[in-house]
């Protein structure tokens, strides 16, 4: 932890950042982000297991990015998605320097997009919770009625908070579509059809480019699962098209490419 | 006001007979997902009686999420409008904390001041609200802090506290006194009891006169920004509040048909003062967090003298980034 | 229970639709019903709700003057989803109305005063109903003045009522559209509103101003008629934000603890210096 | 009571099916009457959306059909909307949306007869499934569980 402050302090002092976005801990023992200044603040970082949250989402607010020298410590979530924004031009207007803690509690800090690359598809993790995986086998398991019926009654309940948006690091839309009036896609208020189809929208959006936080799910206050979606299509297109989004540099992003040999076993 | 007591055991009994008399009961159950939320509910076996809090409030009952304000038919050279007030049901809400409570209060002073509501007058009046003290707190808690406390009564019509084995009854209102009335053989009238050694003890956080008076001149305080800084900007906060009250007007169907309906708004949402020309006021999370914070300790107590912040924690608790209000507000009013 | 329903609209019958410049239309509204015209009455300031049913309703000031009875017209730019609905409207259809909503201009505090109007674009819709009713009852009001810019010749509403007022004579007009927006026939001036109204002072003794425009107007206008002599109670403005109520409960025209719909949108420049710049 | 007669919605691109359709008119092909047809550029701009809308406003089912793969008039267009499908079909799929409501098709301009063919097919089977009520009833029953919607209603 000390070794983080100092490096943190380090590099305030050296005049490499002038933001830190990192972790510190707070009430009820939680963990969450911090956003450090100055060099004197350095101390109130910390780095555990608990430090899920994913930071990029914060490179995308206006009030960040006019800092510009903006350092980030990144869990393996985060820097997957700083790959994605990367292959997908988002961060071209902001200078970051990426840090993180690695399982031997060292610091890594990376001196290129490049060398976050190395390390992802290093250390590629398992980063789906044994929950997480049981749910889906739950839900694959059930027949289709009883799918639609499990995901009805939670989308039922979504109150349209849009916390699932604004976490996500690939939501940095200036202006979703659920935002744009003509025509009014979605509806604005909640009910269960509109509901559904922005989650539908959503987890099309995000097809391909979705890097499986889980923040999504993490957020919901009505405690929709939704990450799921995203989690299943991302499977589904490493089934079909092997790719995976977060993983490499050079933009695989699957829904703006094709292969003459996709399958089509379903188009008559 | 009335004192009784209850039995714990005829408690149930009692729930029971309240679902009987043919109101909707609304009562905190625990969802799969581990969350506790306010639902309609047939028998007391179903609710959740071990909780802190809601993950969010019971303001539903009298401030839907969707509100159809009237129903419209259009021809070309007429329409009607069509509303459907007198459908609103008797309902019960059973199980809200004081804050909660207290939350209603502030709803009544905001909706019914001037420009009364009559949306909100009609499903006010036909709702009874059966509130429990706090037995338990937890971090988030601050109620103490905005001059309320666990066994406040202001706005219940009937207000439970589980001393021991029984159930300590304060009948405040009319609508209470009737909501018993069916049950009257269940309770024994009591004389006043010292509540305070069976509630939870929330740690105070700040002096709310102080933060009042400092308020005043908060806005320009250069804290704000860092302040605001992990805001992401939902709406989760302003959904889960118990006084939160800003809408939407929409319509839904055609031109010929559909309803114009009012939903939940939420200050927190980059679009909610967005101009048609693109111009925006409040252009950054800074502004419409400071917005949010200032309404419930500066402006709402200048426009109707109440803090309208009841202290029940539900925002610090949803909020994805963590942030916390009490916190923010000792920041933004520290010199 | 005995409360009044704000949200059920009034019928309205679009009699006229006058084309005033690119997009911008003007619509003279009768009632439908009779009942419904006599309980309406308004103030010149106020604002009201026109909605299209299925798209939603939209703000703006009325136009017309409160002294000219029958009707009430509008003038809105198709921007967005409502407008451009109420653009298509055509002669004869029914759209709805809500209101009267906010506070007025206190007229008959400035009956024997001097009146300056400084507005641009499409901020002289709810000038217009100040000025014909003064013109209304012209005896009544000193010196009436006129400072009004647009883009472009083509972007200036009302022209034919522009044309009616230069030919009264017993106002003073400064017409003026930005650099680049004139025509080879054009001859009035050419500039930016404050820069006309800081080149051709208004006289500030027993005078009152009206500004109105978009928020750079105000922000920038206020200062100089504060600095040409006008006291700030004396400088009025109107403001408009994003509304959807109209009576001071969604929230979302608030600036500071002001709701513009319910304690404004009329307010003085003493007020505005109050608020925090959020409009 | 009559016979169901499904509503069924095709999005069609303009340069192969729509001409498929509309050779199979001028042969004089019959096919069921059942299908309404939306023209489109190109499948590649068919958005999922649309096919939303369309069960939403009570189609029954969909057609979405296009240019043979290498044919398309933007030479890729069809391409894209492919995988677009197999991601949409499989994210329905794990909702549990009845994905055999939706057909999806290539259909050359010189193929009318596989126009009316497909077209058949495809009212027979919805025929068979009967009308679409999954979205319906969603509104009615399942809301009135929910506690403020118990409210509103």
């Amino acid at each position: 932890m000390k070794l983080l402050q100092n490096k943190v302090a380090e590099l305030f002092k050296n005049g490499t950042i002038n933001l830190m976005i990192g972790f510190k801990n707070a009430l009820n023992k939680q963990v969450v982000p911090c956003f450090i200044e100055n060099s004197s603040q350095a101390e109130q970082l910390i780095y555990t297991a608990d430090c899920k949250n994913n930071l990029s989402v914060y490179l995308h607010k206006p009030e960040v990015k006019k800092i510009k020298k903006v350092g980030i410590i990144g869990n393996i979530a985060t820097l997957r998605s700083l790959i994605q924004l990367t292959s997908e031009n988002q961060l071209w207007d902001i200078e970051q320097t990426i840090l993180t803690v690695n399982e031997k509690d060292e610091i890594i800090l990376f001196k290129n997009m490049r060398e976050v690359e190395t390390y992802v598809q290093t250390y590629f993790p398992e980063n789906h919770t044994e929950e997480d995986k049981k749910l889906l086998e739950y839900i694959d398991s059930l027949p289709r009625e009883e799918r639609w019926k499990y995901w009805m009654e939670q989308f039922s309940t979504c109150i349209k908070c849009y916390a699932c948006r604004a976490v996500c690091p690939m939501c940095y839309c200036t202006q979703c579509t659920v935002e744009c009036n003509q025509p009014q896609w979605i509806k604005i208020s909640s009910e269960t059809t509109g509901n559904l189809e922005w989650h539908i929208m959503r987890a099309m959006h995000l097809a391909g480019r979705c890097i499986e936080c889980g923040e999504c799910g993490r957020v919901c206050p009505v405690g929709i699962p939704i990450h799921l979606l995203t989690t299943k299509m991302n499977q589904e297109l490493f089934k079909e098209f092997a790719t995976r989004p977060g993983f490499s540099l050079k933009g695989e992003y699957a829904m703006n490419t094709f292969k003459p040999e996709d399958k089509e076993g379903f188009i008559k | 006001m009335e004192i009784k007591t209850i039995n714990t055991t005829n408690i149930s009994t009692f729930f029971n007979q309240l679902v009987q008399s043919g109101k909707i009961v609304i009562a905190p159950v625990l969802k799969k997902s581990g969350k506790i939320f306010f639902e309609r509910v047939q028998s007391y076996n179903q609710i959740e009686t071990d909780y802190i809090q809601t993950a969010f409030s019971a303001k539903s009952v009298v401030f839907p999420k969707v509100e159809e304000l009237f129903s419209y038919s259009k021809t070309t050279d007429n329409f009607e409008t069509k509303q459907s007030l007198s459908d609103i049901p008797e309902t019960v809400v059973w199980g809200l904390r004081p804050c909660d409570s207290a939350a209603f209060n502030y709803m009544t002073r905001f909706f019914m001041d001037e420009n009364p509501d009559i949306y909100f007058a009609t499903r006010k009046e036909r709702t009874t609200l059966i509130a429990i003290s706090c037995a338990k707190s937890d971090e988030a808690c601050f109620c103490t802090s905005v001059g309320l406390d666990p066994g406040k009564t202001k706005g219940s019509d009937i207000q439970l506290t589980l001393m021991g084995n029984e159930y300590y009854v304060e009948v405040i209102t009319e609508k209470g006194l009737s909501a018993i009335k069916t049950s009257e053989s269940l309770f024994t009238s009591s004389t006043e009891k010292s509540k305070e050694k069976y509630l939870a003890e929330p740690t105070t956080k700040f002096s709310i006169e102080e933060i009042k008076e400092k308020m005043q001149n908060a806005y320009d305080n250069v804290a704000w920004g860092q302040e605001s800084m992990g805001c992401v900007g939902c709406g989760a906060c302003a959904f889960a509040c118990p006084t939160c009250t800003c809408f939407d007007i929409q319509d839904e169907g055609t031109g010929e048909n559909g309803k114009r309906i009012r939903c939940w708004d939420a200050c927190g949402f980059s679009q909610f003062t967005k101009h048609a020309s693109g111009h925006n006021p409040k252009p950054n999370q800074t502004a419409r967090r400071r917005q949010r914070l200032l309404h419930k300790f500066k402006y709402s107590v200048e426009n109707i003298g109440m803090v309208s912040c009841v202290g029940c924690g539900r925002c610090i608790r949803i909020c994805p980034a963590h942030l916390n209000i009490f916190e923010n507000i000792l920041n933004v009013t520290k010199a | 229970m005995n409360i009044k329903n704000n949200y059920i609209p009034y019928k309205m019958r679009v009699a006229k639709i006058t084309e005033e410049a690119p997009l911008i239309q003007t619509y003279r509204l009768e009632f439908v019903d009779k009942k419904e015209a006599d309980e309406f009455s308004f103030k010149a300031g106020q604002f009201a709700e026109y909605g299209i049913f299925g798209e939603g309703e939209c703000t703006f000031c009325i136009a017309s003057a409160p002294t000219r009875e029958g009707y009430i017209e509008c003038t809105f730019r198709n921007t967005g989803r409502v407008t451009k609905a109420l653009a298509d409207c055509e002669e004869n259809d029914i759209i709805t109305l809500r209101g009267p909503f906010g506070n007025s201009f206190p007229i008959e505090q400035w009956y024997g005063k001097n009146v300056v109007f400084v507005t641009g674009g499409i901020a002289l819709p709810p000038l217009r109903c100040v000025i014909n009713t003064l013109l209304d009852q012209r005896e009544k009001f000193g010196e009436i003045s006129v400072y009004y810019g647009a883009k472009t010749v083509n972007d200036l509403t009302y022209k034919a009522e522009l044309d009616d007022w230069a030919n009264r004579g017993d106002m003073k007009l400064f017409i003026t559209v930005d650099p680049g927006g004139e025509t080879p026939e054009w001859k009035r001036y050419i500039g930016f509103v404050p820069t006309i109204l800081e080149q051709n002072p208004p006289e500030s003794d027993n005078a009152i101003a009206i500004i109105a425009g978009p928020p750079i107007l105000i922000k920038l206008g206020m200062p100089i008629l504060s600095k040409s002599g006008f006291p700030n109670n004396r400088i009025f403005t109107t403001l408009e934000n994003r509304m959807k109520c109209g009576v001071g409960k969604c929230g979302h025209c608030m600036v500071g603890k002001t709701y513009v719909c319910k304690d404004g949108p009329v307010f003085t420049y003493e007020e505005i210096l109050k608020m925090p710049v959020e409009y | 009571m009559s016979e169901f007669e499904p509503k069924i919605v095709a999005f069609v691109c303009n340069w192969c099916t729509y001409a498929g359709a509309d050779l199979a008119g001028t042969n004089r092909t019959k096919y069921a009457s059942n299908v309404k047809i939306i023209r489109f550029p190109c499948t590649g701009r068919i958005d999922f959306m649309l096919l939303m809308k369309a069960f939403e406003n009570g189609a029954d089912g969909v057609i979405v059909s296009g240019c043979h793969p290498n044919d398309c008039h933007y030479t890729s267009g069809n391409f894209h909307a492919r995988r677009r499908w197999i991601i949409f079909r499989s994210l329905l799929d794990f909702i549990g949306f009845d994905t055999d409501r939706i057909t999806f098709s290539w259909i050359s301009a010189a193929e009318g007869n596989k126009w009316a063919q497909i077209v058949d097919e495809v009212t027979e089977k919805i025929k068979s499934k009967g009308p679409f009520t999954d979205l319906k009833k969603l509104n009615c029953t399942l809301l009135k569980q929910l506690y403020d919607e118990a409210i509103t209603k």
